[in-house]
């Protein structure tokens, strides 16, 4: 139980970056903590106590690698979640820069043109 | 190394300790390296965990990631002088809240750790070797079983290079 | 990464350590299916010794061996090339059908499609972060007195001028 | 099996990648081809959609993979109307934006994107896997934030920022619920999910549902959430405009929502009031605050916000009345709003602007433009005829009939205003008389696409007519009633 409430704290952690802080660099730095969060959220449901990777090798029997192996389909969903997080902050960063050369900043609460 | 529950606790706490720190540091090149070392101590997790394909990305993509961001820091911006304010406390108690009812109720939510019920991935590691001759499940999964979602997860791969390279372009319209 | 590049030593070392980092990649790509690894994986370790290049040599160099268009085309080809073969499967039953034959376990030619999905999408990753990171430092704010301008450069040389 | 389902994906994504190979430079080929392949799969959409009405669903398995390995595809009555709706509109946009976006740089990406935004929305109507829906859900925004930002303005670039943090929140909650659903079901399949949903505790029910209720709920724009909605609409390009405000947070908000209110969580009836109370909140508030914008694109984005609301009041009051209502809403909103967008699209692209008070007597320089403008105002007031008056009214009635008297004053009031806002700006913009006008009627590629909508909105009353709603509307709100997941058998209707 306790590994389930330090990720809830990270995933907050993460959270409270994204709505309190007002730096891009700072909400991007969010955004990627979050996506760890997540990402160690699922691989933790997966895993089981003393399980091995979900890859077979010659020397195992199909027997003991069902019973022992985790689970491979929160890996995969992983691997989609990490590509993911990382479009967001490839995307991220070029819209910085690009906020940067018009308001010559990167404080969200100086970029304030659009009201009401 | 075998995993038990003291190692996996201290290596998440000293990710979670590299999260807040850079979160709440000052400076921004600080910040964006200490998170780097979440993401490296991650991948530690993971291989730990039984998961060596998604270590292996991680390493990769933190670096990635870790010199896009060092390289979008200008030299005008190094540090973060804005303040969070009330409308940070505010969140903070929200946060705590949820936590709470998370830790009142959480036997009810998750299951307890490393007791999985694995029953889409039981299918998946009977089949894959059987079905597809493929040793390694989780890129069977990936490539196989759930190729639609990889299709997808490619596209959006796809979707923020392209939009990388849109938003960097010189101007936006013909006519200024 | 603006610079030309860093010190004889990082130069000579990134020179030796490259090719074993393209051959890693390779690696992960083709045996994907057998041992950990798979597209991702080996696209992303391709790209890091790219990237490597890019901040051992500075962008002249890199962009000679890899121009950013070619990177760009074979991004959209390799998405291409993983689409059609998921279209091939219309041949037999359904969209993403595993129709080739699956062969041996162990063996590198075996579980039919996936081994190809695995270039291609290993392709796809490490051209397309290639021109992600290359944009992206190609990007260069300049400060005049009307503010600041967004510039591209391509070589190091622009930015000195 | 029947492949059709599968082909608007397939087109749009083959479509994006060979427009990003080969037309990277050539403007007019790319347009040609991005109408050519909105058109195939526009057919296609079609043609599944009538084989839907006659024969009740299709499901389609990716990989031919059963259940529970793959990942299984459904398309039916419900989804097929959303489905066409998506298609055919973006097959009126398309037309327009290859005249529109002349005035923009790289346009073949605006293409490449437009066409992956539209593969992501396709992707979440035929899905019945949660995992699924999230990727192209992802799919479908990370290319809505580009194409908001495509002028590059530094507005533009303003509200894509703020657009995408609201979105990835909103994306995070949606993750974590499908972290929690695997970690007690270990299923991402949703019939097999619901099939487990009697043995969870309400509290952890509770938890999924309230994450994916707000995740979803920000992306439909309910009020606490909708921050992002006038930026974002107001500031993206004509086309993108109207497909976003038109389609797009109904595919990737409202649909998901009508499917975990009316189809997941049965269990839980008390949804229905947080979507009474989130509604009724944005009809008033989307409707006030569009009464005094002074800038017409962002008075049509709140718009949206208040005529979403009465999507979500419909689905909050549920019943046939309810769910008819939600449907025919959807359905006529969705034509004029996308109308709306591009007619003040055409506008701009003559005058050079969106400000109210310098628009002024366009009726006598672009008479085409005014009077398709003034039918997409009249048919989101809700005036007879049309589409959106019949929805209302049904709204209203379900409103009354359920013992929600409240609300459907609410809903009363809230057309009033509607009613006001746009005649307000119908008497300045559209008919106020000039001195000596000049005529400049927009490009014929622009009036084209904008007279189709206009007539559809027109006729969009036709659905209620008896004989028709028996074939269409009512089978997908037999969907909503008494419809669940849990009723599909795999293996039947191959």
């Amino acid at each position: 139980m306790i590994v389930y409430i330090i990720v809830a704290l990270m995933f907050f952690t993460g959270l409270y970056g994204i709505i309190a802080k007002k730096n891009i660099i700072k909400i991007i730095v969010g955004i990627n903590i979050v996506g760890y969060a997540s990402n160690l959220l699922f691989i933790l449901l997966g895993y089981k106590w003393g399980g091995i990777a979900p890859i077979i090798t010659e020397d195992m029997t199909a027997v003991y690698f069902i019973e022992k192996a985790v689970d491979p389909l929160p890996q995969a969903l992983v691997l989609t979640s990490i590509v993911i997080d990382l479009a967001f902050v490839a995307f991220l960063a070029a819209l910085a820069i690009r906020l940067f050369e018009r308001y010559g900043t990167f404080d969200m609460d100086k970029i304030r043109r659009l009201k009401g | 190394m075998t995993l038990n529950l003291p190692l996996l606790v201290v290596l998440m706490l000293l990710m979670t300790g590299g999260c807040v720190i850079s979160i709440t540091a000052r400076s921004l090149t600080s910040s964006v390296v200490s998170m780097g070392t979440a993401g490296l101590i991650l991948s530690i997790l993971f291989l730990l965990l039984g998961a060596p394909d998604i270590a292996i990305v991680q390493v990769f993509v933190e670096i990635v990631a870790l010199i896009v961001l060092l390289s979008t820091i200008r030299r005008e911006t190094r540090a973060d002088m804005s303040s969070s304010g009330l409308y940070g406390v505010l969140t903070l108690i929200i946060f705590a809240l949820f936590l709470f009812v998370f830790m009142l109720h959480g036997s009810e939510i998750v299951r307890p750790f490393g007791q999985p019920v694995i029953k889409m991935g039981a299918e998946y590691i009977k089949a894959s070797p059987v079905l597809l001759k493929a040793p390694n499940t989780v890129t069977a999964t990936v490539l196989d079983f759930r190729g639609y979602d990889t299709l997808g997860e490619a596209t959006v791969i796809f979707t923020a290079i392209a939009g990388v390279i849109v938003l960097l372009r010189i101007k936006g319209r013909k006519d200024e | 990464m603006n610079d030309k590049g860093m010190s004889e030593i990082v130069k000579g070392i990134s020179r030796i350590v490259f090719p074993f980092i393209l051959l890693y990649g390779l690696s992960l790509i083709l045996y994907g299916h057998i041992t950990p690894g798979g597209g991702f994986s080996g696209g992303v370790v391709i790209t890091g010794g790219f990237v490597l290049l890019l901040l051992a040599f500075g962008k002249g160099y890199v962009f000679r061996i890899l121009p950013v268009n070619i990177a760009k085309a074979l991004d959209s080809a390799g998405a291409l090339g993983f689409l059609a073969i998921a279209l091939l499967g219309f041949l037999s039953s359904s969209f993403f059908y595993n129709l080739l034959p699956k062969g041996y376990i162990f063996h590198l030619w075996s579980a039919g499609t996936i081994i190809l999905s695995n270039i291609m999408i290993g392709l796809k990753i490490a051209s397309g972060l290639f021109v992600a990171i290359a944009v992206l430092s190609m990007a260069r704010l300049i400060h005049t007195k009307e503010g600041i301008k967004y510039k591209q450069s391509r070589t190091t040389e622009e930015e000195d001028q | 099996m029947s492949h059709l389902i599968i082909l608007p994906v397939a087109i749009y994504l083959g479509a994006a990648f060979l427009i990003a190979l080969l037309y990277k430079k050539d403007e007019k080929l790319a347009g040609v081809a991005a109408i050519s392949f909105v058109l195939l799969s526009a057919i296609a959409s079609i043609i599944s959609g009538i084989d839907v009405f006659t024969n009740g669903k299709i499901l389609y398995f990716a990989g031919g993979w059963e259940r529970p390995l793959g990942i299984v595809l459904m398309l039916d009555p419900l989804s097929s109307i959303f489905h066409i709706m998506t298609n055919i509109i973006a097959f009126f946009v398309i037309l327009y934006s290859t005249v529109y976006m002349k005035k923009y740089t790289w346009t073949p990406y605006f293409y490449t994107l437009f066409m992956i935004m539209l593969a992501g929305m396709n992707g979440i109507l035929i899905s019945m896997d949660i995992f699924n829906i999230y990727v192209f859900f992802e799919v479908a925004s990370i290319a809505s934030f580009i194409l908001v930002a495509f002028g590059l303005r530094a507005e533009e670039l303003e509200a894509s920022m703020k657009y995408t943090v609201m979105s990835f929140i909103a994306s995070t909650m949606i993750l974590f619920a499908i972290a929690l659903i695997y970690g007690f079901t270990g299923t991402l399949n949703i019939p097999a999910f619901m099939s487990e949903t009697s043995g969870l505790s309400p509290v952890h029910l509770w938890f999924i549902a309230g994450l994916l209720f707000s995740g979803f709920a920000l992306k439909t724009a309910l009020v606490p959430f909708h921050t992002w909605l006038p930026d974002a609409h107001s500031m993206a390009p004509a086309p993108v405009s109207a497909i976003l405000s038109g389609m797009f947070i109904k595919v990737v908000g409202l649909y998901v929502l009508i499917r975990i209110t009316a189809n997941i969580f049965i269990v839980l009836p008390q949804i229905r009031i947080l979507l009474l109370l989130f509604g009724a909140l944005s009809m008033v508030f989307g409707g006030l605050m569009a009464y005094g914008q002074k800038n017409i694109k962002r008075l049509y984005a709140y718009s949206t916000i208040s005529q979403v609301g009465y999507c979500a009041v419909g689905l909050g009051i549920g019943g046939y009345l309810g769910s008819l209502g939600v449907l025919m809403h959807f359905i006529a909103h969705a034509l004029s709003k996308s109308l709306l967008f591009l007619n003040i699209g055409a506008i701009e692209y003559i005058n050079g602007t969106t400000e109210a008070e310098q628009l002024q007597g366009l009726n006598d320089s672009m008479p085409a433009t005014t009077l398709f403008g003034s039918t997409g105002m009249l048919g989101i007031a809700g005036v007879p005829p049309m589409g959106n008056f019949w929805s209302k009214l049904i709204i209203i009635i379900a409103a009354v009939k359920a013992g929600y008297t409240g609300i459907a004053v609410l809903c009363i009031i809230v057309a009033v205003i509607t009613l006001g806002y746009f005649l307000k700006l119908q008497r300045t913009v559209y008919y106020k008389k000039v001195e000596n006008p000049v005529k400049k009627e927009a490009p014929k590629m622009l009036l084209f696409p904008m007279g189709c909508l206009a007539l559809l909105v027109f006729i969009s009353g036709i659905l209620l007519v008896p004989g028709i709603k028996d074939k269409t509307l009512d089978k997908a709100v037999s969907v909503m009633e008494n419809f669940s997941y849990m009723d599909i058998k795999i293996g039947e209707n191959r």
